[in-house]
């Protein structure tokens, strides 16, 4: 190849539109831009609540029946006196689980980043069905309030768990809860509506509105992750529609899908929720990995390691999460021969996650890093997504899993991969994008402080677990001091508890160092971590319709430190290799 | 209806993705979940019959056939409007587009209205949602079909008000097209309902 | 709505659209009418017959994935499509029948 | 705090904890590798002025290998397990000489169903037991599982035993006990408030004095005329119940789903 003459094209002459109100703006907007900083806000505000009813489990759990600070600000139905009820506790664990799943995480890495993102980085001006997309936001906020205001009816909040099995879920009589289940079941059913009318817009969007020269091999890691979450969403969702709704009827119309008495099957609900919930799992986790690729890449300033290889991984691990449900179930009274199958493909999906863990080594090996925050909570991921994991491996082999099932083994698993996996991307993501949403840069020293606390009081809090799980302290228990084989580990709940109060509080650091920066934030140019694909190669924000002038794409997605390319260590993708004529205006 | 088409792209043509327009696209795309929705409920409903087939009703006991059978040829006609009816969008036929939509959505209301008369009928026999196994997965199934093929109606009758306003002269077929395939996958779900549900 | 405006409109070249039939769609009264037979054939097997009962429901299910190919291939212009569009249609299927077919293990 | 396992009693405990030991190796080397993998190279490539990183798009070799060798691994494993599974848990596991117990979950408590002398369940000796479970040590029990109202979950960790119990199934379970002495069941699957205080005896005898303890039990039936439920202590929190515990006979297949 010639020696490459850097031209940037497509950063486009700003033309004013003509003035929208502030209603079609900001609130009833189409553009995917707003509605991806929309969701932003939407599911960090969930994340602050789940990490709410978090803190008031830990207090439970380091001192159980000690009344709660502010305790008195609950109703005698929660806490009396201050004194959390058992009922009360299981209601928190569900919302916790369910906020923090579904409305959080999952909020955060699709709702956020495939609307930001994926038009801007196929060279798209907007999502193929604008309407639709909003649609889907405004589907998405009352779920989550109808969830929030179920702790406000009577009987409280849905407390079968985030599971929801039956016929703990489907009766009242057996959970005391009767409407705070069923707004439980709707808030779901309207989440789902909203991700299904979002994963038809972004598979859409990726498969029909690729900008010329965009090549399937050309796509950045991160709207490959994006396109197959929106397929695992796509084909997972509905089933716990379905599943949710036949619930609903078992509760309210006297249907018996799922309670024994005249023939219902228990076993068939949780065999509907894992074959949803299972995908589910990666839907959280496969855009954190391609978040965490392409930031690598762009930190440690060369090319992803095994592109190829890394595409491969992503469709791998979604075909095969389709085919692993059963592992959830290897205690539940399933027939055991299904348990060996299930055993063995998912002892066979850590496979592509091998191969994504080593090809993220095999980028940072002989690069020049850059250890700025997006950076560190890239490799932060990597660190804490390993530990989680590979104690999945342990849960996967059914037999030990006869011992671990349903202990905090399993807590930790869920946190090391929702939280040091899917939450560091983003962070990392956060850190990463936010000149591009906002126009200004997020302070950096304080994103590392925030980066360096989160990383050890995470570590403080949820370590321990495992030790607990080991120990067989069951999950979900109000109190655990009852049993004579667990009764010692008071001590390392009080540990955990500490802990967990000062990573909310490194929570607030963020959420000061958030807003902080969105007002008062420097500002931020265009392309400020020097990264190659498309979304850079606007101004910061971009405008509405995103190109004046649409990209060509020319090059793969991460090239950095290409050796042709010399006066500089990065080449974007819709830089010509040569300037024989400018494009035409 | 051409979103975002080659203008934008100064002469330049986007990536080929599926080689169809992008609304019908998104349309085979949504109808992926649609069959992964109605997978839950006819799955669950197979299922729980293998485990109670002992005390499953046999076919024509409790539901009634004939009508159902007449229904089904409903649904069938309706189809067959439709798909009319974007044949004749498609061909510049002004007229039939309009006859054709608005007989879709008549034909389509038919169907309900035999629905509920169905549904009317079996309740006044102390047949409901609560009546066991049977009972739960019929109304479940049979009553979200129809929630399906009321919304389509719904749309239907939109796309009718629309054709008699010319909106799809001219060779805009494509919205005829996409609400179709709509139209045709509910009629292809009732297709296998009604075998399994009532015949077998 | 008048007659010569509809056959004016029949030799227009909305035809230079990338669409496949190329205005020559396919005869869906006569797939109708096998819909039609197909259906009453259905009750005539379950109504009138004394075929043994799994012979039946092999019937059955025969018919009526006949019904459903006729109804995607030719209503829904499977057949005429690019194959792509096809195989983003079937793509669910194999998911469906896994899912039935393991639960249904559970009784064995 | 606590790193391992609780102390195992159980006969084939000893398998399941060589699995976990098994894994924590093979987990452990790769744990290492990517932890100090990732750690030297932030060290050894931190950014420098005027370098540049190494323009590499990958290593078919290296991606070979880094893909064989955890999927050889891995698979291993999981033929490993496998064995261990269907000696634990398939469906004809229990040794054909089990004790058999029946066990019923409720909302919050455990009631157990014993054979009487006969050791036949569903005859008229049989008689039943409120929270607590004996049986004796050395000789493999069979315990059939179930539930009246929610899930709940029979969990006894020294025995390194965990089955879901579910409402209109039943469910056998075997276990073997090694060494005698009390031990605790605790309900592992969320059933609802109380979830957290479902928890029985149990107590491991010496052959010899099960027999004693059955023969008590059937003597104060005899005496009293009525089928016997005993309540554990009270310190377990649970006033005593008046449930017959009475289980008519267990067809020897896990009914239902
Ligand atoms: C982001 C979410 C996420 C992710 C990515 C995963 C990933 C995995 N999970 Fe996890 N899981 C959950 C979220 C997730 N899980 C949640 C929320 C639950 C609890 C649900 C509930 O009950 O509430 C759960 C529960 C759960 C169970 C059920 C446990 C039980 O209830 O008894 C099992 C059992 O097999 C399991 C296994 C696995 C495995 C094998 C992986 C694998 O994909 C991991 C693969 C990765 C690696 C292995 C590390 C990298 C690889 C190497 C460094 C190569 C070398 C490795 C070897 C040679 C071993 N998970
Ligand atoms: C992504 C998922 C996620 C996350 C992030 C967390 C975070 C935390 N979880 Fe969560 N947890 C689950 C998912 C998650 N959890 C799930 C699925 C379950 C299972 C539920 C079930 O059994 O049904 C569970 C269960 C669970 C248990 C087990 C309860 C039991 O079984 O009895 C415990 C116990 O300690 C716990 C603790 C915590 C703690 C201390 C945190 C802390 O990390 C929280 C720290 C606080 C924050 C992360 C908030 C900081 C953010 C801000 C301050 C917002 C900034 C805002 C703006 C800028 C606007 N969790
Ligand atoms: Cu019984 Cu938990
Ligand atoms: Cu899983």
């Amino acid at each position: 190849m010639a020696t490459i003459v850097a031209e940037p094209t497509g950063i486009p002459v700003v033309e004013e539109h003509h003035e929208m109100s502030f209603i079609r703006k900001y609130i009833f907007s189409s553009d995917h831009k707003v509605i991806g900083i929309q969701f932003l806000f939407l599911s960090l505000f969930f994340l602050l609540v789940g990490g709410l009813l978090a803190m008031l489990m830990r207090w439970q759990l380091a001192w159980p029946g000690r009344p709660m600070p502010f305790g008195g600000l609950f109703p005698e139905t929660m806490a009396p006196d201050g004194i959390m009820l058992p009922e009360f506790y299981i209601s928190l664990v569900t919302m916790h689980g369910t906020f923090m799943v579904f409305f959080a995480i999952m909020l955060l890495l699709v709702g956020v980043y495939a609307n930001y993102l994926i038009p801007l980085q196929i060279g798209a001006p907007d999502m193929a069905f604008p309407r639709l997309n909003m649609l889907s936001f405004w589907t998405a906020v009352p779920a989550g309030l109808i969830a929030l205001a179920s702790f406000a009816v009577e009987g409280g909040a849905a407390g079968a768990g985030w599971t929801s099995y039956a016929p703990l879920s489907g009766m009242p009589e057996y959970s005391g809860v009767s409407m705070g289940q069923q707004m439980w079941i709707v808030s779901l059913v309207l989440l789902g509506l909203s991700s299904i009318l979002g994963s038809t817009n972004y598979i859409t969007t990726v498969i029909n509105m690729r900008a010329p020269g965009m090549l399937w091999t050309r796509m950045p890691l991160t709207v490959w992750a994006l396109f197959i979450t929106a397929i695992l969403g796509l084909l997972a969702m509905p089933v716990l529609s379905g599943g949710l709704i036949m619930l609903l009827f078992d509760q309210t119309i006297g249907t018996h899908f799922f309670l024994p008495e005249t023939g219902g099957q228990p076993l068939l609900w949780q065999h509907l929720f894992w074959f949803f919930g299972h995908p589910e799992v990666y839907i959280l986790i496969l855009p954190a990995m391609g978040f965490v690729s392409e930031i690598l890449s762009a930190g440690s300033r060369k090319p992803v390691f095994g592109y190829k290889a890394m595409v491969g991984a992503i469709v791998a691990i979604a075909f095969l999460g389709f085919i692993v449900w059963g592992h959830h179930m290897f205690q539940s009274g399933m027939n055991p021969v299904l348990g060996t199958s299930f055993m063995v493909s998912t002892m066979v999906i850590a496979v592509p996650s091998a191969i994504k863990t080593f090809n993220w080594m095999g980028t940072m090996w002989r690069g020049n890093l850059h250890f700025h925050t997006p950076m560190l909570f890239a490799i932060g991921f990597v660190m804490l997504f390993v530990i989680g994991g590979l104690s999945g491996i342990f849960m996967a082999s059914a037999p030990f899993d006869i011992f671990i099932h349903d202990t905090y083994f399993i807590v930790a698993h869920i946190h090391y991969v929702l939280f040091g996996g899917a939450l560091f991307a983003i962070f990392a993501a956060i850190y990463y994008w936010f000149p591009k949403m906002f126009g200004r840069m997020m302070n950096d020293r304080w994103g590392k402080i925030h980066f360096a606390l989160t990383f050890i009081f995470f570590n403080l809090a949820f370590f321990p677990m495992h030790t607990q799980g080991l120990a067989g302290m069951m999950r979900r228990l109000y109190d655990t001091s009852g049993y004579t084989h667990t009764a010692d580990l008071q001590g390392t709940h009080l540990l955990i508890t500490i802990s967990a109060f000062a990573l909310f509080a490194t929570g607030v650091i963020f959420a000061i160092n958030f807003f902080g920066s969105m007002f008062r934030g420097e500002k931020a140019p265009p392309n400020p971590w020097n990264a190659t694909s498309l979304e850079w190669q606007t101004p910061s924000p971009p405008k509405h319709g995103n190109w004046e002038q649409a990209p060509v794409v020319y090059h793969g997605p991460h090239e950095y430190s290409h050796p042709d390319v010399t006066d500089k260590d990065w080449l974007a993708q819709n830089e010509r290799p040569d300037v024989v004529s400018p494009a035409g205006h | 209806m051409e979103a975002h088409a080659m203008p934008y792209y100064g002469g330049r043509a986007p990536e080929k993705g599926l080689a169809v327009y992008t609304q019908k696209v998104g349309m085979w795309v949504f109808l992926c979940s649609e069959v992964m929705f109605f997978t839950g409920l006819i799955g669950s409903y197979i299922i729980l019959r293998f485990g109670a087939s002992e005390t499953w009703p046999q076919p024509g006991e409790i539901l009634n056939i004939p009508v159902t059978a007449i229904n089904t040829f409903i649904l069938i006609c309706s189809s067959v409007t439709m798909v009319k009816a974007f044949a004749a969008s498609e061909m510049g036929d002004k007229r039939g587009t309009r006859l054709y939509t608005l007989a879709t959505a008549v034909i389509g209301a038919a169907f309900l209205g035999v629905q509920i008369y169905e549904y009317s009928e079996l309740l006044g026999h102390g047949f409901g949602p609560w009546s066991g196994l049977y009972g739960s997965t019929f109304y479940t199934m049979t009553g979200f079909h129809g929630f399906h093929v009321f919304s389509g109606v719904v749309c239907m009758t939109w796309a009718t008000v629309k054709a008699f306003r010319g909106g799809y002269d001219n060779g805009n077929y494509q919205g005829l097209e996409v609400l179709g395939l709509y139209w045709h996958f509910v009629d292809l779900v009732w297709i296998i309902l009604f075998t399994i549900v009532y015949l077998i | 709505m008048d007659s010569t405006e509809a056959l004016h409109e029949t030799a227009g070249a909305g035809a230079a659209e990338a669409h496949a039939s190329d205005h020559s769609h396919p005869r869906y009264l006569l797939v109708w009418l096998w819909l039609a037979l197909l259906t009453a054939a259905e009750v005539a097997v379950v109504g009138f017959t004394a075929l043994p009962k799994s012979w039946i429901v092999i019937a059955l299910l025969v018919m009526a994935v006949w019904k459903a190919l006729l109804v995607a291939l030719y209503f829904m212009h499977l057949r005429f499509e690019p194959l792509r569009v096809a195989v983003v249609a079937a793509s669910p299927l194999p998911l469906a029948v896994l899912l039935v077919m393991v639960v249904l293990q559970e009784y064995s | 705090m606590n790193w391992s396992l609780p102390e195992n009693i159980a006969t084939y405990g000893g398998k399941i904890d060589a699995l976990f030991w098994v894994i924590t190796i093979v987990t452990g080397i790769a744990f290492v590798l990517v932890e100090v993998g990732i750690i030297w190279f932030c060290v050894k490539y931190r950014r420098r002025e005027g370098h540049r990183a190494y323009y590499t798009h990958g290593s078919k070799s290296l991606e070979v290998l880094w893909t064989a060798v955890p999927a050889l691994a891995l698979v291993a494993l999981g033929v490993y397990s496998a064995s261990v599974w269907a000696y634990i848990k398939g469906r004809d596991a229990a040794p054909s000489e089990s004790l058999h117990i029946a066990v019923s979950a409720k909302q919050f408590e455990w009631n157990v169903t014993y054979a009487g002398a006969d050791e036949v369940l569903g005859t008229s000796d049989d008689f039943s037991t409120r929270n607590q479970l004996h049986f004796p040590v050395n000789r493999p029990i069979l315990v059939w599982l179930e539930a009246e109202d929610v899930l709940h979950s029979f969990f006894i960790p020294q025995l390194r035993v965990k089955q879901d119990a579910v409402p209109g199934m039943t469910i056998p379970v075997w276990f073997e006990a090694t060494k005698t002495g009390d031990y605790q069941i605790g309900c592992a699957e969320l059933c609802g408030l109380g979830h957290y205080r479902m928890r029985a005896r149990v107590t491991i005898h010496e052959p010899a004095a099960y027999e004693a303890w059955v023969g008590e039990q059937i003597a104060a039936r005899a005496a009293s005329g009525e089928p016997t439920v005993v309540a554990a202590s009270a310190d377990l929190g649970n006033d005593v119940g008046d449930g017959t515990g009475q289980h008519a006979g267990h067809d020897h297949s896990a009914g239902g789903m």
